[in-house]
């Protein structure tokens, strides 16, 4: 649709009051559950085990460009930079989009000056390895080898080198922990990294991690919206069904409208 | 100079064939191992890459979008863009970085806007494509409106349709524990059913990738192959079957295999923890 | 039992090598040949050839480059071929550069091995660089005069071939393609001059052409290498289509294979880890 | 609102065609561009936050308002278009039904006449708005071109420039734009609705004996017909921003373009780095630079040498390098993940748990129905009839089908809101994290 109608009026609006709304009540204090995502806990570990054995770590936040997925790539990365910092371990970041390499590059300065080891930051460790896919994923290939990663983070949008990434971060031994939001690309992740983020678990990861009242709340929101989504879903379905049995014209007008409004 | 190119210009075509066979060879070569030859193409390919990026921002965004604008039809004003995008540039000042986040925060901006019409368009539609209905119509006895001849089979797969979908989707609330009562029984229902989609994932990309190393060998046997002269065929062919008898009859390090099965594949024990994965 | 906690972990090196070797020997010499069925879809494109009526000629477009060759020029091969032995005329239009060379070679080689003309049985308008819709439209008022001359340069008008031909004589589209520009076709020459379009996406695009043939929009489709394989079943002839689907076959089985192994080693050894 | 912005825009914004002029134009922006940036060097600390959280809000704001805003111009004809809309696919729905299930027709094609008499009434009312609406905007498109031309007259901007701008679409012309496509839009929607039309006459002679083929073929068209009246509506729905989406698109990409640089400097300085301390692998860091170098240069003497033995030179150069190196180097590592695929199976689908097992499982069947010889394995059974379901090719189509779709379906909803939900927290500045906290 070119311009919004009423079923966007109410239902994106509806999930915008929503998703506010959590995050101010949760500025104001009050406590919210978040359940468990194991693989996002296995990333300390991860970090704490190359620091053991003196190898650096490496997150590649994806081959999408300078959009929504890669800013919450770099909010996971901020988590785990600041993590290495404090151990005084390296994190290797590949980049394929300038902007994206230059606000990492931003953040692991930042992280390290606050962990108080401004010496500790390398900036050759931040690149850039040009915008086209097959080449960014042969150089992560080369340095995943070269430099012996201990552990490899994937977070933000891959494509068909995912597989090319994680089985060479397999071969190399690394601990491997990936999410994304192409879904087609969960498979093979799943099977060569040792957690699997699925799903929106991606944009829950950095709330999740920092435990942040506006996150939380913003993920509480979302739940909200979800549920809506769910509700009409089944009210749908419900209304679907009871036009087979009865055949309401009636049904059958709303119904259609109600497509009609949703696909514009 | 005039003989290289008059040389290059009759033989492109080979010269073509054998770079491209070259430089497949040397990617291959990463499957046994990372070794100096991948590593030569690997640092090439990324050279190559981004010079094309540099010539193609020129040729696809600068030239047509800003340059031909500005100088050949006067439209002088373009010439402000090129103060926006210097902004970039002071993320390496120390004083003045706000001012690359000022431009940052543009372009985040008119990202997120456009974040709203996107999602009415994408998501909108699968609410819609949703609404099917899960009862037969041969159990009543008039006229369906909707879905004339809805059969039980189609019927039933609506309705397993539907509860992978229910399941599914509240395996990924996060404010619900997942071990309370009301949800334990459906998350993990929702999990049992996405790791079912996964391995369909999985199995249907394998004839699409079969077929672009098919494509790879085809253009090494049907294209580069005819201009290779046989002695090459048979000494490459000797020195394969001499590498190949040299990796089956490799010293290995004795090995107790029956202890510690993981270690040679896996040389880091994975984290096993319950759910995290499947693999 | 050693052998048995082998089968747990061959090494990858090794199972690389089966891959290639499993891919490479069928594809380069004709061992077996599968026999396929053959699916509705591909039935109903071999009868549209089948079927044409005298006179008319055929459009073949090439959309793919080098990339997906193993999968679309094998589909434009099969289909070539089946022209030429029915012996409708068809021009070829590349709207890939470095596609039109491979496409071009393609069926010299196949006229070289049929004894037919070029000129006569086929001609080819060489690399265009353009909008498809625009040229389309052109061709509808004017088909001789919007594609100009072919590939040597000489009018279309004084060829044998498109003498005196319209629109009207184009009784057939082929589309082989790697990507989404068969809607063009369909919105511009399938629907609204009832000319049936062949289709031939490549495998990964396959799900979505199954659309296509449920509305009827395209008269035929070959999906992937498969679909080419089927086909040159029905014209009863052995070519890389047929090796390629063996390969691709066997590719799959020894993924099949290699996972069934797999598990019998891991169940074995960790019975044997337990027992011990 | 078009018309202030517009007049605002002509007034200010004037190409200028002769090269000295030009020139001095464009220094003096970008005098003025410097000027705003060391303007910026002095900016207060306190005001830096504020000032770049309301940036962020306000170009976020253009594509919101885009969105938000539905056309007011032509809201009544949209919804003469859209009732004709939802008549057409109402009886394209009787006549699917007719064909589907033979029992009930007359009812059914009843229904569908009445439709289609109610989309008719609807398509004569936007015919004759159409009638009544048309010669007003062409009067405005008229009027604004001459405005244009008057006015480039006025301030000696030679002709060539303007019309060459209104074909284009640049900012100074915007008006004469507008009013271009709404005439164009205006026109295409008769066509559409004509079509329609033709289409509709032919289902209203459906009757009962009609051979279900032809119904169906009848069926198809009305379904095109409603297709084309849904593309028309959305045509006319330009509100006072759209104009200026492909401007403000524009500027987006070429300011985007201008940080390249941020990139190249960054890879140049590592391997800068690598080959003067001769660190090891210096040698792969200067075959970078060659090659990044070689593609650059002959890319760009090949477009602008002109005819010369040079050129063609470079040309053949160009083509080793992108036809010869980066099209194998990139198709090559492509495939490798048929590679990988196949140890990735080997190695992940294993009995070690219930969850494993059930993605081998589906893997398998997938697998086995896409490939010849698992289709063999089944092909004993019927292909109609109840038994068929139990073929392998229809057993991966439907585990494809439906419940690999809907768990997609219901992941890509949790990926859809937690995007949308980010998407708002950074456009508000709500978001937290180390980048979006720090002091400034």
């Amino acid at each position: 649709m070119q311009h919004a109608n009423l079923a966007v009026y109410i239902l994106e609006g509806a999930m915008v009051f929503l998703i506010l709304y959590k995050i101010l009540s949760a500025r104001a204090g009050r406590r919210l559950f978040i359940r468990r995502i194991p693989g996002l806990s296995a990333i300390d570990e991860a970090v704490g085990r190359a620091t053991e054995m003196g190898r650096p770590l490496l997150f590649s936040p994806g081959i999408g460009g300078f959009n929504v997925v890669s800013l919450q790539a770099l909010a996971i990365l901020g988590h785990i930079i600041s993590l290495v910092a404090k151990y005084r371990s390296r994190v290797i970041v590949p980049t394929i989009d300038p902007l994206v390499y230059t606000i990492a590059e931003e953040a692991a300065r930042d992280a390290y000056e606050a962990n108080g080891a401004p010496e500790a930051f390398n900036r050759d460790d931040i690149l850039y390895l040009t915008g086209d896919q097959f080449a960014y994923a042969s150089g992560v290939v080369g340095v995943l080898h070269r430099e012996k990663v201990a552990g490899a983070f994937y977070f933000g949008d891959f494509f068909a080198e995912a597989l090319i990434l994680s089985e060479n971060g397999q071969q190399v031994g690394a601990i491997q922990v990936a999410g994304t939001p192409q879904v087609t690309q969960v498979p093979f992740f799943i099977a060569s990294c040792d957690y699997t983020i699925i799903g929106d678990e991606f944009y829950a990861a950095s709330a999740y991690l920092s435990r942040e009242p506006t996150l939380l709340g913003s993920l509480v929101g979302q739940d909200y919206s979800k549920a809506i989504l769910l509700v009409l879903m089944v009210l749908g379905i419900a209304a679907a069904t009871w036009l087979t049995i009865t055949g309401f014209p009636s049904i059958e007008a709303a119904l259609l409208r109600i497509t009609t409004a949703f696909n514009g | 100079m005039h003989q290289l190119a008059s040389f290059i210009e009759q033989h492109s075509t080979a010269v073509i064939l054998w770079v491209g066979a070259i430089c497949t060879f040397a990617i291959y070569s990463v499957l046994y191992k990372e070794n100096p030859y991948y590593r030569l193409a690997e640092h090439i390919f990324i050279g190559l890459a981004s010079g094309l990026g540099i010539y193609m921002t020129w040729s696809d965004v600068l030239k047509p979008k800003w340059w031909d604008p500005m100088v050949g039809k006067g439209q002088w004003w373009w010439a402000f863009t090129v103060a926006a995008g210097a902004m970039f540039y002071f993320m390496y000042s120390k004083r003045n970085a706000w001012i690359s986040r000022l431009i940052m925060g543009g372009m985040m901006g008119m990202g997120t806007g456009a974040a709203f019409q996107a999602f009415a368009n994408t998501y909108f539609p699968m609410v819609t494509a949703s609404f099917k209905a899960v009862v037969p119509t041969v159990l009543k006895a008039h006229i369906p409106r909707t879905e004339p001849g809805l059969g039980i089979d189609l019927a039933l797969s609506n309705l397993l349709f539907i509860i992978v979908l229910i399941t599914v989707m509240a395996y990924f609330f996060f404010s619900i524990d997942h071990r309370s009562r009301s949800m334990r029984g459906t998350a993990s229902l929702g999990r049992w059913f996405l790791m079912f989609a996964f391995g369909a994932m999985f199995g249907s990309t394998v004839m699409a990738r079969m077929a672009l190393f098919i494509g790879r060998l085809d253009y090494l046997t049907t294209e580069w192959g005819p201009i290779v002269p046989l002695w090459l065929w048979m000494a490459a062919g000797g020195l394969l079957l001499l590498a190949i008898g040299f990796f089956l009859l490799r010293p290995r390090p004795p090995k107790k295999l029956d202890e510690q099965p993981a270690e040679e594949v896996v040389p880091v024990e994975p984290v096993a923890e319950g759910g995290a994965q499947a693999s | 039992m050693r052998i048995l906690t082998i089968l747990d972990r061959i090494d990858r090196r090794i199972v690389y090598l089966l891959l290639a070797v499993v891919v490479f020997v069928p594809l380069k010499w004709t061992i077996f040949s599968l026999p396929l069925p053959i699916t509705p879809e591909v039935q109903s494109a071999y009868d549209t050839i089948q079927n044409m009526p005298k006179g008319k000629i055929a459009w073949i477009s090439v959309v793919w480059g080098p990339g997906t060759q193993a999968e679309n020029r094998t589909q434009m091969e099969v289909l070539v071929r089946h022209l030429f032995m029915k012996g409708v005329p068809f021009i070829l239009m590349p709207w890939d550069q470095q596609g039109t060379k491979v496409a071009e070679k393609q069926v010299e080689d196949l006229a070289k091995e049929l004894h037919k003309k070029e000129g006569v049985d086929w001609i080819s308008i060489g690399y265009r660089p353009g909008y498809l819709m625009n040229i389309i439209k052109g061709s509808i008022i004017n088909m001789n005069k919007t594609l100009g001359t072919d590939r040597h340069g000489t009018p279309l008008y004084e060829i044998p071939m498109t003498k005196g031909k319209t629109i009207s004589n184009v009784g057939l589209l082929i589309e082989t393609t790697p990507s989404g520009t068969l809607n063009d076709w369909i919105s511009y020459l399938g629907q609204p001059l009832q000319v049936p379009i062949i289709y031939c996406p490549t495998a990964v695009m396959v799900p979505d052409g199954y659309n296509y043939v449920d509305t009827k929009q395209v008269a035929g489709m070959l999906p992937g290498l498969t679909g080419a394989a089927q086909y040159d079943e029905l014209l009863h002839h052995t070519g890389f289509a047929q090796r390629g689907a063996d390969a691709l076959s066997m590719a799959h089985a020894l993924v099949i294979a290699l996972i069934i192994v797999g598990n019998v080693g891991y169940v074995l050894t960790r019975r044997q880890r337990g027992s011990a | 609102m078009i018309l202030l912005a517009n007049n605002l825009a002509f007034s200010l914004f004037v190409p200028q065609a002769r090269p000295a002029v030009l020139a001095a134009y464009i220094g003096v922006c970008l005098a003025l561009g410097i000027g705003f940036i060391f303007l910026l060097t002095a900016m207060p600390t306190r005001f830096r936050r504020p000032i770049v959280i309301a940036t962020t809000f306000i170009l976020g704001l253009f594509y919101f308002l885009e969105f938000m805003f539905p056309g007011r111009q032509m809201a009544p004809l949209r919804d003469r278009l859209a009732a004709a809309e939802s008549g057409f696919r109402t009886a394209q729905q009787d006549l699917y039904a007719v064909v589907v299930q033979r029992n009930d027709v007359s009812a059914r094609l009843a229904h569908a006449g009445q439709a289609l008499n109610d989309a008719a009434r609807s398509l004569d009312k936007a015919a004759e708005m159409i009638d009544r609406v048309k010669p007003d905007a062409e009067e405005q498109l008229r009027r604004a071109a001459e405005d244009a031309s008057r006015w480039a007259k006025a301030r000696g901007v030679p002709g060539k420039v303007l019309e060459f701008d209104a074909e284009t679409g640049s900012i100074s012309d915007i008006r004469t734009q507008t009013y271009r496509k709404r005439v164009g839009d205006l026109a295409k929607a008769a066509e559409g609705m004509s079509d329609a039309r033709a289409a509709m006459e032919k289902a209203q002679s459906v009757s009962a004996s009609t051979p279900p083929k032809e119904v169906d073929a009848i069926r198809g068209s009305l379904a095109a017909g409603a297709d084309s009246l849904a593309l028309a509506r959305s045509n006319l729905s330009d509100n006072f921003l759209s104009p200026y989406t492909q401007p403000v698109g524009d500027v987006s990409v070429v300011i985007g373009a201008f940080a390249l640089g941020l990139g190249i400097y960054g890879l140049a300085a590592v391997h800068a780095k690598a080959i003067s301390g001769k660190r090891p692998g210096w040698l792969n860091s200067l075959a970078f630079y060659v090659a990044m170098i070689a593609m650059t240069l002959v890319g760009f003497l090949k477009d602008y040498l002109g005819k010369r033995p040079a050129q063609s030179l470079s040309e053949s150069v160009y083509n080793i390098l992108f036809y010869g190196a980066l099209n194998a180097l990139s198709a090559t590592m492509f495939s490798l993940v048929a590679f990988y695929i196949v140890s990735a199976a080997y190695r992940a689908f294993r009995v070690k748990s219930g969850e494993s097992a059930l993605m081998m499982a589906s893997a398998f069947l997938v697998m086995l129905s896409l490939v010849p010889f698992g289709v063999l394995i089944t092909s004993g059974l019927p292909v109609h009839g109840w038994a068929s379901i139990f073929r392998l090719e229809n057993i991966g189509h439907w585990i494809l089908l439906f419940p690999n779709a809907a768990a997609q379906r219901g992941m890509l909803f949790g990926i859809g809101v937690g995007g949308l939900a980010m998407a708002l927290r950074v456009w508000l500045s709500l978001e937290r994290g180390s980048y979006f906290d720090k002091e400034m």
